[in-house]
């Protein structure tokens, strides 16, 4: 497995919480996904206006709390928070950037002015 | 050979330049391999936001059914076919991933505290790493079944790869979730592996550690595709 | 290590023959110039092209003076000792972060306005061509007219023109150097481009290219343009609004072959009409010009006058505008019997031509038979200049050469090899079943050409 | 402060036994070592696009040229830009990023050895996977961004663009390896001391260029993911017929496409940043601002992607927002340029070979940066974009920028990893011919573009006003070739008989020029403390600079072996190869898919138990003998 074996024995010094965390996490993590499918089936909430901004809310809700947690990386080191934060924002700014370019927003906008 | 190194640079060295002694010395005193799937990870944030991002340019784009979330009729042939996506199927999966994650931090727990004493029944549950090892293992594999499950009734309402840009789209984005579970799973045998045959100690606790990192972030990206994919319609 | 280098003189001695090479080019034409504001879109072009030719040209100056002279003046010398260590300047790093977003600023301003200006809407009186790319030829229609032709595009001057881009198959994209910027045939999407030849420009012909790379022949997917008066465009747009109408043997039926046709958008009915009677003409096999299209259904309107024939003369292109004919040659190993070109007989051809594989790609508007739509439209073939693409000029020869085998003439052309004993080079099938001989052929030609 | 008391010593033969040998070179795990063998591969296939090029040029020498059919020339200039981009240049910085980041940073190897080997012999095994075809002339044919739909299976049914897109995959797995290998190391490996903001500029560009392999590969291999599964399993993402939108492969592309090129050039950059204050015998001037422009360099990178794509009709909102973008990167890049004139300033130049190149890069990448920003302008582009003035900007930014700054490279290093100088002489010939050449060669290209020639044509007509722009454009590349010959042969004979290099003979600032040339294997008999940017100027106190030191006074101490010294070495291992070469088995299959399902599935079946098998075994073999 190991390339380099060196420093494992530091691995334990990075806090990581303890179980009572974890399963709160996961109940968490249960009902906002119950709350998610359930908004699904409700008309009034799945017509409005509210659902898709609340459905990504929710699952990015969910998205920080498993990576904060479950990832541990609310307790790592700094640099990995940037290792991994920094690509996130390039993609979700590619992905945003990719949506708009190919939607008929992007003509109309242009004809508009 | 000391003439390389700069006078000062011996009286300074302080512990970690192992001078010579062919002991790892990391710049930040992390473990290289975390590093390393940190910035693995990273990249497959742009794997999956290109995936995404097709699948959600594609949607709504296809000339011919079948549909996600609608019915269609063939104008052609009359044949009808249901609206694609079984929600409570998905959900169902989408609980037994999030319980594999849970599982996998009990397992890396599990190994982080293989030394300390475990007093009660509990501790010694909480304590096992095969037990959690497996949990994951077999919800990981559950998921893998009702991914299966899923993509052969799609097939027989008459959704395939070849059908339409939904078709295409859907099947390569879940797909390539599934390969990435897959792959989660043979690592996670492995790991079991490892631990019948030697027994996984806090030393290995890193080792567990980057697979599990690995494991997570399969369920964060199905966290996204679970929203984006199956309840926007 | 400095001293006096050969190879450093070599390139002095080369820079200067590249110099003096460069200006002896400057007294060359160039026809496919982009810098020619031959409509308000090109100036518009041409006006931000200036300044970005002058800004740039300043900062090379800038930048390659600076660096000669740095590397001049600092050159080593035996006494030089170690020089000053200075580790940067924030002043100066400032200034050359903030002088570059300034000139940058000059350029950007005059952009963003220029790409809002060409890309609103075109004039809703625009005259409308939709432009359908194909591996490797044109079509060009115009619905206000009822116009379907190929590789020659007519264009008045003075009048915007807005293109409907569209692609049959591949990308490719539309370019008239000479007339403006390009613009992408993108499948299933529509793309428009638009501008107004200048008002006072004088009939010309332009050539036009494929600018988007789509297979093998992408370099023979050109086209030609002609910018006309508007009286010459109407005269055009009249004729080819019309059925083909082929003059056979007899020089009296040449005037029936002109005869009335209607004008404007009711042309549809009328087409059918005049199909049905070349339909006769070509079961009869004889002249059918006996009942000349002056049959008319009601619904039409007559013309009174009967409307002059204008395609861009001939004799103007090879005065003024050489390089709009193609030059291509034919390819060696192609071989055809010339002799039989003058002997071609436009009836025969018509036979031949309508019993052969032709038909089933290709449509002349006016032959029953003729409704193929893979290929050009073949109505007023007669009428171009060029043929396969803009790839050969349209005399006998080429278009002999080219029936008997195309792709051998245009790589990839899916256009079929006809000619008896030849090889498809993609098949490598030797062609000898339903194939045309020589003498067919030319009586095809003739008959092609006789499609004014 | 700070100075080197000694030389370091030497030892005629400090290789043991064991490193030499065809084995020991395909069981290699030492970063210098597959250094070279990308630097050779690399180079090899330089010459072989060359040659490529030579054909494009030859047929273009004249209107109508015979000596290429339509469908060959199309190969060869797919096949150009493809070597080129994928084969020449990315691993003559892969080259440079093995030879020298471990170096700058103080470091024995990088952090995962036996994964460098392995990205190495994915490349070589994909680069002849996808050069091979072209010898039975079914190379690929599409471009070298293969825009669908012309490279689907409908338009493109032949084998020949199936070898580019599993070609273009498994090259892309070997660049992402080495991306997460070297940020690793890069992150990790670092020697006491040596901070972020002291690390030399050539770590701080690969650093930045790893960032860019590693966040754009993955969407150019979905993009590529996409094609193969339409050409191989009948999918729809790029079908016409079934709605597709040819568009999203070209930003899939492009998403990957214009980061690639900043992959291409940053490593030069590097280079010359590290050249340049060596031979003016100064620091680089505005180290941190070089450093902060490198990143925005970079960061900016993945927000131009669509000026490759003015002529689409994206509409005038997204074609503006590009436009500023792609100017925007013309500032950094603009610093960067000017700091190194800067640097220039007030030094004492020395022209060497090394230093002509880089210096040449400043002035002939301008010439590219300008005509770029021409570009970035929408409406300008539309009568610029698809002509040759398009060819002319990359290839000065390419040949001019890439190619001079990795020349300059080589010849600044060469020393320290062959032991030996180059000769300065031929060196010469190599660096006028050349320079003289590449102008001939692509500034007339700026004319025929703009006086109408489109690009990836075979052939043009005589009376266009562009013969003579052509005959230029050929006979500057008959003299660039004469310049690579000249470049080809110093390195042939100074590898074999150059004089000998001692560990620093140009008087260099950094850390790599500590240790003997060529390095032992473990680098750094101690690890050092890093207490500068330029650890062996002494650029603070009152002292002298140390100078470059001679053979002469090193040729007779005695290098240690590591094991004398009780440094613990990675063992070489067989297993990266035997993976790569399963992974290369595996997608080979598909290639027979279509004339046998079962063939198609068996070999790509039998390469993926091969290569899983080749990893676990890989895996189970600790890298170090225990001690
Ligand atoms: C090494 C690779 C490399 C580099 C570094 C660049 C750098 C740049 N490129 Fe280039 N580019 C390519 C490789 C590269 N390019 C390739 C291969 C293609 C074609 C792909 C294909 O179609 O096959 C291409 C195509 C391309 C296009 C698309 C053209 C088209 O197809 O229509 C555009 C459009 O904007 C563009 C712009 C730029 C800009 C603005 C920069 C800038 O980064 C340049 C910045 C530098 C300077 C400007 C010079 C120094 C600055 C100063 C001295 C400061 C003062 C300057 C000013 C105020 C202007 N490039
Ligand atoms: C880093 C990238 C790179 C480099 C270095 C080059 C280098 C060169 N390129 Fe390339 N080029 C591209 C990248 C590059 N190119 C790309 C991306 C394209 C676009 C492709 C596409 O459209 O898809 C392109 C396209 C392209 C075209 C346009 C083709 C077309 O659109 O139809 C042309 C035409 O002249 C050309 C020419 C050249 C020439 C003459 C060189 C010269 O500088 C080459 C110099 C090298 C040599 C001369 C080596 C020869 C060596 C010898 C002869 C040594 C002797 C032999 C022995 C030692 C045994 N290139
Ligand atoms: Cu059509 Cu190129
Ligand atoms: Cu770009």
């Amino acid at each position: 497995m190991a390339e380099n074996v060196q420093a494992s024995g530091q691995a334990h010094d990075d806090y990581h919480p303890g179980w009572p965390t974890y399963w709160k996490v996961a109940l968490f993590l249960t009902v906002v996904t119950a709350i998610e499918v359930s908004a699904y089936y409700i008309p009034a909430w799945e017509t409005s206006w509210i659902y898709v901004p609340s459905m990504l809310i929710m699952s990015g809700i969910k998205f920080v709390v498993v990576v904060a947690f479950y990832m541990h990386l609310k307790y790592e080191h700094k640099l990995f928070r940037a290792l991994f934060t920094g690509p996130l924002i390039i993609a979700s700014v590619t992905l945003i950037g990719l949506l708009f370019l190919f939607s008929k927003l992007a003509i109309k906008l242009g004809l508009l002015s | 050979m000391t003439a390389t190194t700069n006078p000062q640079a011996a009286a300074h060295g302080d512990g970690h330049a192992h001078g010579g002694g062919g002991g790892h010395y990391t710049t930040l005193g992390l473990d290289n391999r975390k590093v390393a799937i940190w910035t693995f990870i990273g990249s497959e944030c742009m794997l999956f936001a290109s995936l995404i991002s097709t699948y959600l340019i594609y949607k709504g784009k296809s000339p011919e059914g079948p549909y996600p979330a609608e019915a269609w009729t063939n104008p052609a042939t009359g044949e009808t076919f249901p609206a694609i996506l079984n929600i409570p199927v998905t959900s169902a999966s989408t609980f037994v991933l999030l319980m594999s994650s849970l599982a996998m931090v009990l397992a890396l727990s599990a190994v982080q505290n293989r030394n300390l004493p475990k007093h009660t029944t509990w501790d010694r549950i909480l304590g096992s790493s095969k037990l959690w090892l497996w949990t994951t293992c077999l919800l990981g594999i559950g998921f893998l079944g009702f991914q299966a499950y899923e993509f052969t009734s799609f097939i027989h309402e008459g959704l395939t790869m070849r059908t339409n840009l939904f078709g295409s789209s859907f099947f390569t984005l879940t797909g390539f979730h599934g390969a990435h579970v897959t792959a989660g799973v043979i690592w996670l045998f492995t790991l079991l592996a490892i631990d019948y045959k030697r027994g996984l100690r806090p030393e290995d606790a890193t080792t567990v550690d980057i697979c599990a990192l690995y494991w997570h972030f399969v369920d964060v990206v199905w966290i996204a595709i679970f929203t984006l994919v199956y309840l926007i319609k | 290590m400095v001293g006096t280098f050969r190879p450093r003189r070599l390139v002095a001695v080369a820079l200067l023959g590249a110099l003096a090479l460069g200006l002896a080019a400057c007294g060359e034409t160039y026809p496919n110039s982009t810098f020619n504001p031959n409509t308000e879109y090109n100036a518009a072009i041409d006006a931000l092209w200036d300044r970005l030719l002058f800004l740039g040209t300043a900062v090379f100056v800038v930048v390659e003076v600076a660096l000669v002279y740095t590397i001049f003046r600092y050159r080593r010398r035996p006494d030089g000792g170690i020089p000053k260590q200075v580790h940067g300047n924030t002043a100066l790093e400032i200034a050359w972060t903030a002088i570059p977003a300034v000139i940058l600023i000059f350029v950007a301003i005059p952009t963003v306005r220029t790409i809002f200006k060409t890309q609103a809407k075109a004039a809703p009186d625009a005259l409308q061509v939709e432009v359908i790319g194909h591996q490797w030829w044109w079509e060009f229609k115009y619905p206000q007219y009822g116009i379907t032709t190929a590789n020659e595009l007519y264009l008045p001057n003075g009048r915007t023109v807005n293109f409907q881009l569209k692609t049959f198959d591949v990308l490719h994209s539309f370019w008239i150097p000479q007339l403006g910027g390009k613009r992408d045939l993108i499948s299933n999407r529509t793309n428009f481009l638009w501008f107004t030849p200048n008002k006072d420009l004088p009939s010309s012909a332009w050539n036009g290219f494929c600018a988007e790379f789509c297979g093998p022949s992408h370099a023979n997917m050109k086209f030609r343009v002609y910018t006309v008066s508007p009286d010459e465009f109407d005269q055009w747009q009249k004729h080819q609004a019309r059925p083909a109408v082929f003059p056979l043997a007899s020089p009296d039926s040449t005037a029936s072959a002109v005869a009335p046709a209607p004008t404007g958008a009711g042309s549809a009915p009328v087409l059918q009409v005049a199909a049905a009677q070349r339909d006769t003409a070509l079961l009869t096999a004889t002249p059918a010009t006996a009942t000349p299209a002056t049959a008319t259904p009601a619904s039409a309107t007559p013309v009174s006058a009967t409307p002059v024939a204008y395609t861009f003369p001939m004799e103007r292109i090879e005065r003024e505008f050489p390089h709009v004919i193609p030059k291509t040659p034919i390819p060696v190993g192609l071989k055809f019997d010339e002799s039989t070109l003058p002997n071609g007989d436009p009836t025969r051809g018509m036979q031949i031509y309508s019993r052969s594989s032709c038909i089933g790609c290709h449509v002349v508007s006016g032959n029953r038979m003729s409704m193929g739509n893979i290929g050009p439209s073949l109505t007023h073939i007669g009428a171009r200049h060029t043929i396969a693409g803009g790839l050969y000029p349209n005399d006998a020869k080429h278009l002999a050469y080219w029936l008997k085998n195309a792709p051998h003439m245009k790589p990839g052309s899916i256009m079929p090899t006809l000619g008896k004993g030849e090889t498809d080079p993609k098949t490598k099938m030797v062609m000898n079943v339903g194939a045309l001989t020589d003498a067919e052929i030319s009586d095809i030609v003739a008959y092609l050409l006789a499609l004014k | 402060m700070a100075t080197l008391a000694a030389a370091p010593p030497y030892t005629e033969s400090h290789t043991e036994p064991s490193n030499s040998g065809i084995w020991s070179w395909l069981t290699t795990v030492d970063h210098k070592r597959i250094g070279v063998l990308y630097l050779i591969s690399a180079l090899f296939f330089f010459v072989f696009g060359g040659l490529e090029a030579g054909l494009l040029r030859a047929q273009l020498a004249t209107p109508n040229g015979t000596i290429l059919s339509a469908d060959l020339y199309n190969q060869m200039f797919t096949m150009h830009g493809t070597t080129m981009i994928f084969l020449a240049v990315m691993p003559l910085s892969a080259a440079f990023f093995n030879l020298l980041i471990p170096l700058q940073i103080g470091a024995r190897d990088v952090a995962f050895p036996r994964l460098n080997a392995f990205s190495y012999w994915v490349f070589l095994l994909g680069a002849l996977f996808i050069t091979f075809p072209i010898f039975f002339q079914i190379a690929p044919d599409g471009g070298w961004f293969g825009y669908a739909p012309l490279s689907t299976k409908a338009y493109s049914p032949a084998i020949n663009m199936d070898f580019w897109v599993l070609g273009l995959q498994i090259l892309g797995i070997s660049s992402l390896a080495a991306g997460f290998n070297f940020i690793t190391t890069i992150i990790n490996m670092r020697a006491p001391g040596m901070t972020l903001m002291r690390m030399p500029i050539f770590t701080w560009a690969s650093f930045v260029v790893q960032f860019l392999v590693v966040l754009a590969f993955p969407v150019i291999t979905i993009a590529l993911v996409f094609l193969q599964f339409d050409r191989f399993f009948g999918t729809n993402f790029y079908t016409i017929a079934k709605g597709a939108d040819p568009l999203l492969w070209q930003h899939l592309f492009w998403v990957f496409g214009h980061p690639e090129v900043y992959i291409l050039i940053l490593p030069a950059f590097g280079l010359v940043s590290e050249v340049l204050p060596t031979f003016s015998r100064k620091p680089l001037f505005g180290y941190p601002v070089m450093v902060y422009s490198t990143i925005l360099i970079g960061f900016l990178g993945f927000g131009v992607w669509a000026h490759h794509m003015f002529s689409v009709g994206m509409g005038a909102i997204a074609d503006a927002v590009f436009a500023l973008t792609t100017m925007l990167i013309a500032v950094p890049t603009g610093v960067k340029i000017f700091n190194w004139i800067a640097t220039l300033w007030g030094g004492q130049i020395r022209f060497t070979v090394a230093m002509k190149f880089a210096i040449a890069l400043v002035g002939m990448f301008t010439v590219g940066g300008i005509s770029g920003v021409m570009h970035s302008s929408p409406p300008a582009d539309l009568q610029q974009t698809d002509t040759y003035f398009v060819v002319a900007h990359f290839h000065y930014v390419l040949v001019g920028g890439s190619m001079f700054g990795l020349f300059a490279g080589l010849y600044y290093y060469f020393p320290k990893f062959t032991g030996r100088m180059m000769s300065e002489k031929l060196g010469n010939w190599h660096f006028w011919v050349f320079l003289l050449g590449m102008n001939l060669t692509f500034f007339p290209m700026h004319f025929s573009g703009l006086l109408g020639m489109p690009r990836r044509i075979y052939q043009y007509d005589s009376g266009q006003g562009l013969e003579l722009f052509n005959m230029l454009s050929s006979v500057g590349y008959v003299i660039q070739a004469i310049g690579v010959l000249f470049g080809v042969i110093n390195m042939w004979m100074s590898w074999r008989s150059g004089a000998r290099a001692s560990s620093n003979p140009w008087g260099a600032p950094t850390l790599e020029w500590t240790i003997p040339s060529p390095p032992p294997e473990y680098n750094f008999a101690e690890i050092p403390t890093v207490k500068s940017r330029y650890p062996l100027w002494n650029v603070k106190g009152g002292d002298t600079l140390v100078h470059e030191t001679t053979w002469e006074e090193e040729k007779n101490t005695r290098i240690p072996t590591s094991r004398e010294l009780g440094i613990v070495m990675p063992n070489p291992s067989i297993w990266p190869l035997i993976t790569a070469a399963g992974i290369i088995c595996m997608f080979a299959g598909l290639l027979f898919l279509e004339s046998s399902t079962m063939l198609g599935v068996g070999i790509t079946l039998t390469g993926a138990l091969w290569w899983i098998g080749a990893l676990y075994k890989w895996l189970l073999t600790p890298l170090e003998d225990h001690h």
